[in-house]
């Protein structure tokens, strides 16, 4: 463990703390022209304006406090990491174009107008460093949601074909094969019967009628498949009539943190589909965080009118489980410490669940310090785990949250979210870093009691 | 004007003019014993609270030696009970007051007699023998 | 022309003592708020002065101001005017009337040419010459006629310095002040409703004493007077610090003397020296006996606003304007939203 | 009509409307955007309560925050509560809102008044040397701050002078002291300042949405 500040490293690797122009490879998609890149970009940070954004934009003082919540910016102490900088063209584009005063900023050209330059410069700052954690909505003094006014502004972004490319493409295989790592229902039907198979347990699938869906997310299927097997005997245990779809079976959404609304849709639809199709009072969502955002806050207004089921996390359904007895877990003699997924937990509310599971284990829980709701990020949020060319700066970031969990000396880190769990993992390969980490769920699965249900 | 002086007057604080004035007669006797110069203050210029002026003046008191003097109506000139400091009264024909001063000197000047008073006065005692 | 004796030797004529002229030189020193130290030098400039003539003109006013003024009690009114100046006319004051009354003035002027004094009291309707006349004379024609060999100009009062009430909104008879009329003459203003006498006796001490006018504000006031306000040499001053304010004129604060400023007191916008000289042989001044300063001697004080409401009071514009504002400022939300989402459907249909 | 009577007078009235215009065209604009409906089942109650929770919890700061932002936090309080001393407990102007508003209030003496505007100067120029200075705030600041920060300092510094009678006569200061007012009032509801309203709308906002979600507001 490095002694080093953070502030002042002395890692000669690190980038320069004064300003710099942004790492140069401006990703483009599609063949517009330079203007209708501009005018698309536009168009679409327009479309998103209402009463919510709008009281935001407006809302802003400046104070720049954003940049002290921000790991971006604590880390490099590079100004163009302050969250509301991120969104700075949004914000130019509502001032111009839809604010109260729009007409003075436009007669008077007190807003320029968004130049592809600047659009290529924010392509870096609204992906490569902004995991749309929302810690810094947290420290701001009005209150602003600036992770959510990035999500938007992705939107233009992703219109305008200025994605960084592994995203763009991760986020084109999930609306064309349904998955964003290729799993085809075939394959998803392949690993469920392996996991039978391995773990010698029922997995019902594809069963007409059942009161909950449980569904994965492709990282858990391709790299994590434990985790299947740990659904399966959970949602056993429990005695409920449950089912995976091969129809419904993809929770991540790359629709979503891509900016492509229509994939977005498209993504949560099959989801309720697959539920409503087999009347499930109760939709599962595994351990991912952005599939918690996606399908528990935005799914019924994608779907345009309240969702005939409820959509739960796995962890909220184990703690419900857990708590109203359903379930019974053995004790385990550990230290543990968890790391909150910044969409389920800090945004999502899911905050207490896997605190009232840990609890029924019995584990020595130890909180992270600036933890809960207060987390820091995995650094692999909002899809930045998929662009190659942050990893450099991510794996930067990460040193927080090394920090942060080597602070607490337990002998277990667990997360409920898979794509963070792929992070740490990613990070801990290039750090050689002690900690591995583990999910809260296969530790539930592996301790449940016999004779549950 | 009983009636008038029936109203009852209260008078909650002073300006505080009391205490800087005594600290300058302090510091101007300092310059009379040392340098010999006399200091004249005029208590026209200060705004002085109601009653206030009554109080500077019981501060100062009455010293040995008080004289009268009637020139243009009368003036009142009153040693204090701080020896060196004086307490000058000028009042016009109608007993008006038309200036009030306090001056730090052995003897105010108005006291002694006029070189123009005692030529005149010569002429007049010359005038007998004429 | 005859022979003009020295101040000085009037006074021995009189049988004024030398006590009794230092005790005057004292008092003069006191009144243009002089240091002591200046006696000496007031002493040898008044031995020698001679004594100037001096033609007070009457217009458009109350004889307030003359009323103040002979109730100077510095030195003494009669040793004053009658000794050290000579006073050629005033027509409420003087016994001649009529055309002889005009022929002293000319007489006056004529003799004195250059070198009088004209004290002007009340102010000059330019509406009609006929609002205020003197033997067949209109007050133009005899200010401008009578200046014209002056050598200074003293406009007595608020009205002769800044028109005052006559010249309030809506000032029927387009009063003006002398300063608005005479341009080529050195003028003092010495306003108040009424001034006090000290400080007019002061001026005609000080070009007595002097031979010339003194330092001006910039409203042509002496500085000696009119350099502070009411408010920086009030006793009541500690009140104001300290917020104890009187909020009615028999309350508490009312009796123990708090300040008045919640009343409408002007004193901290008014230049005056009430608080220092104070009234009626120094006994006391408006603010002492419990009232708010109302600010006469600054100009167009009848038009600032009422007497009794505070000086920090605002004037804002009445409910209907706000309301107008207020609708005003709906409709421009609604049309700033509707323009935003009209450009934002317009959006939608292009993408 | 002297300066004075122009500030007290027509300036002020033109303050005061384009106050009350501006402010409601504002409001009015933001809030007649779209809105979009919520369909996503409440975990907590949002509405009026969830607003009015967050409008005042954020007036706090969390405490992983606390050390970050320590400095300009205080020196933002400081100029705050300063501001609202020196604006309403000050007695001339209590009796200025009298005035126009009929309501009365005990003020505090004016050599309190004095220390604390004095305070909130300090704070302010401390402020503004931060924002001047440090990169985050360098780079993310704009006309608007600096002009802001200008328009409320402007009344401050005047009404502070006004006291020292060496530089100006009172009626001249009060004169400009009250014209720096319908400057700030004028300019208030346009630029960053209009956060003396927008801070319900906006922390109102976050509080209906987040603590719908049962998330950390």
């Amino acid at each position: 463990m490095s002694t080093v500040d953070g502030r002042h490293t002395l890692d000669r690797e690190a980038e320069r703390i004064a300003y710099k122009p942004p790492e140069i490879r401006h990703d483009t998609q599609g063949d517009m022209s330079t203007e209708e890149r501009v005018q698309t970009a536009m168009h679409h940070f327009v479309k998103d304006f209402n009463t919510q954004t709008a009281s935001y934009l407006d809302g802003c003082l400046h104070c720049g406090m954003c940049a002290d919540a921000c790991h971006y910016h604590v880390r490099t102490d590079d100004p163009r990491y302050t969250p509301i900088w991120k969104i700075e063209l949004f914000k130019q584009a509502y001032k111009r174009e839809v604010g109260p005063f729009a007409f003075f900023y436009r007669l008077f050209g007190f807003k320029k107008k968004v130049t592809i330059e600047q659009l290529e410069e924010w392509q870096h700052l609204l992906y490569d460093s902004c995991t749309v954690c929302g810690r810094c909505s947290l420290v701001c003094p009005m209150g602003i949601d600036i992770a959510g006014m990035v999500s938007m502004a992705r939107h233009g972004m992703f219109k305008a074909g200025l994605v960084p490319h592994e995203l763009h493409e991760t986020a084109k295989r999930a609306a064309e094969t349904g998955s964003p790592l290729g799993i085809t229902p075939e394959k998803f039907e392949e690993r469920l019967e392996w996991m039978a198979d391995e773990h010698d347990i029922d997995i019902p699938l594809n069963v007409e009628k059942a009161d909950v869906l449980a569904v994965m997310s492709s990282i858990e299927i391709q790299k994590y498949p434990e985790s299947m097997a740990a659904t399966a005997k959970i949602l056993n245990a429990t005695g409920e009539s449950w089912t995976f779809r091969t129809d419904g079976f993809e929770a991540t959404n790359f629709g979503m943190l891509s900016g492509n609304t229509d994939w977005q849709k498209e993504s949560s639809m099959k989801l309720i589909h697959a539920a409503i199709k087999i009347g499930a009072k109760t939709l599962v969502l595994p351990e991912c965080g952005h599939a918690y955002m996606a399908m528990r806050w935005m799914g019924a207004n994608m779907y345009g009118k309240p969702l005939p089921f409820k959509v739960q996390h796995v962890s909220e359904y184990i703690a419900d489980a857990l708590n109203d007895g359903r379930l019974k877990v053995k004790k385990v003699d550990k230290s543990v410490t968890f790391h909150d997924p910044c969409q389920v937990s800090r945004r999502g509310g899911a905050t207490q669940a896997p605190r009232d599971i840990l609890k029924h284990l019995g584990v020595d829980f130890r909180e992270m310090p600036q933890g809960g709701d207060y987390n820091w990020c995995c650094g692999g949020g909002g899809g930045v785990v998929t662009i190659k060319r942050a990893d450099k700066l991510r794996h930067r970031v990460f040193k927080l949250k090394m920090d942060q969990v080597e602070s607490t000396e337990a002998d277990e880190l667990l997360s409920s979210c898979a794509n963070c769990r792929q992070s740490f993992d990613d990070s801990q390969q290039h750090f050689n870093w002690s900690y591995k980490m583990g999910s809260l769920m296969e530790m539930v699965a592996e301790n449940l009691e016999e004779g549950n249900a | 004007m009983s009636q008038v002086d029936e109203i009852p007057v209260q008078i909650e604080a002073t300006h505080g003019n009391v205490r800087p004035i005594l600290n300058e007669v302090m510091h101007a006797l300092d310059k009379l014993l040392d340098k010999g110069i006399t200091t004249t203050i005029d208590l026209a210029s200060l705004p002085f609270a109601p009653g206030e002026l009554n109080e500077l003046e019981a501060t100062f008191g009455k010293g040995e030696l008080s004289a009268r003097l009637d020139a243009l109506g009368t003036s009142r000139i009153r040693e204090t009970t701080y020896p060196g400091v004086w307490w000058i009264e000028h009042r016009n024909v109608h007993d008006e007051v038309v200036g009030r001063y306090l001056e730090v000197t052995r003897l105010p000047e108005i006291l002694s007699s006029q070189d123009a008073d005692i030529m005149a006065g010569r002429a007049r005692l010359g005038e007998q023998f004429e | 022309m005859k022979y003009k004796p020295t101040v000085g030797e009037i006074l021995r004529a009189r049988g004024v003592s030398r006590r009794g002229f230092l005790k005057y030189c004292a008092t003069t020193a006191s009144l243009l708020a002089l240091p002591p130290s200046m006696i000496p030098r007031i002493a040898e400039a008044i031995e020698n002065a001679r004594r100037p003539s001096v033609i007070w003109l009457s217009f458009q006013e109350c004889t307030g101001c003359t009323e103040s003024l002979t109730r100077s009690a510095s030195p003494t009114v009669e040793g004053l005017i009658f000794d050290a100046i000579s006073l050629d006319y005033h027509h409420t004051l003087q016994a001649a009337a009529g055309e002889q009354a005009e022929a002293a003035r000319h007489a006056a002027m004529e003799e004195n040419d250059g070198n009088y004094l004209v004290l002007v009291d009340g102010s000059i309707p330019m509406g009609n010459p006929g609002y205020s006349t003197i033997a067949g004379i209109s007050n133009y024609d005899m200010l401008m006629d009578t200046v014209k060999g002056a050598a200074a100009v003293v406009a007595i009062g608020s009205c002769a310095a800044f028109g005052g009430l006559p010249g309030a909104n809506p000032n029927p008879t387009g009063a003006v002040s002398v300063q608005d009329l005479v341009k080529d003459k050195p003028i003092v203003n010495v306003p108040g409703c009424p001034p006090i006498p000290m400080v007019m006796t002061a001026v005609l001490a000080q070009f007595l004493t002097f031979g010339k006018i003194p330092d001006l504000d910039k409203h042509g006031r002496p500085l000696a007077f009119f350099g502070n306000t009411i408010h920086d040499r009030c006793y009541r001053r500690p009140f104001y610090e300290q917020g104890k304010f009187a909020e009615s004129f028999d309350d508490e604060g009312a009796k123990a003397g708090w300040c008045l400023y919640k009343l409408g007191c002007k004193g901290p916008t008014t230049y005056n020296a009430c608080a220092t000289v104070k009234w009626n042989s120094g006994t006391s001044f408006p603010i002492e006996s419990g009232h708010p300063c109302l600010g006469c001697s600054e100009p167009r004080f009848w038009d600032k606003g009422g007497f009794y409401q505070p000086l920090s009071t605002g004037h804002f514009g009445s409910g209907t304007k706000l309301a107008g504002a207020a609708v005003a400022g709906v409709a421009l939300g609604v049309a700033a939203a509707a323009a935003g989402r009209r450009r934002q459907n317009k959006y939608t249909k292009e993408a | 009509m002297d300066l004075l009577e122009f500030a007290r007078g027509p300036a002020l009235q033109f303050a005061a409307l384009v106050l009350v215009a501006g402010t409601i065209w504002r409001i009015v604009g933001i809030v007649l955007l779209s809105k979009k409906p919520d369909f996503s089942e409440p975990r907590g109650p949002g509405g009026l309560g969830a607003a009015l929770k967050v409008i005042y919890t954020r007036a706090f700061t969390a405490a992983p925050f606390k050390k970050a932002t320590l400095y300009p936090k205080i020196m933002a309080y400081v100029m705050h509560i300063g501001l609202f001393a020196t604006i309403f407990l000050f007695t001339p102007h209590i009796v200025f809102f009298e005035g126009w508003t009929g309501f009365d209030w005990p003020g505090l003496p004016n050599s309190i008044i004095f220390f604390i505007g004095v305070a909130t100067v300090v704070s302010g120029v401390a402020l503004i040397i931060r924002r001047a200075t440090t990169p985050v705030l360098k780079l993310i600041s704009n006309f608007d701050d600096y002009f802001s920060w200008f328009v409320t300092m402007l009344p401050l510094v005047t009404g502070l002078l006004i006291p020292v009678r060496a530089l100006f006569r009172y009626e001249d200061l009060l004169a400009i002291h009250i014209l720096s007012v319908a400057l700030l009032l004028t300019w208030l509801p346009f630029g960053k300042l209009g956060h003396t309203f927008l801070v319900f709308i906006t922390r109102g906002t976050t509080g209906m949405v987040f603590e719908r979600r049962g998330a950390k507001t």
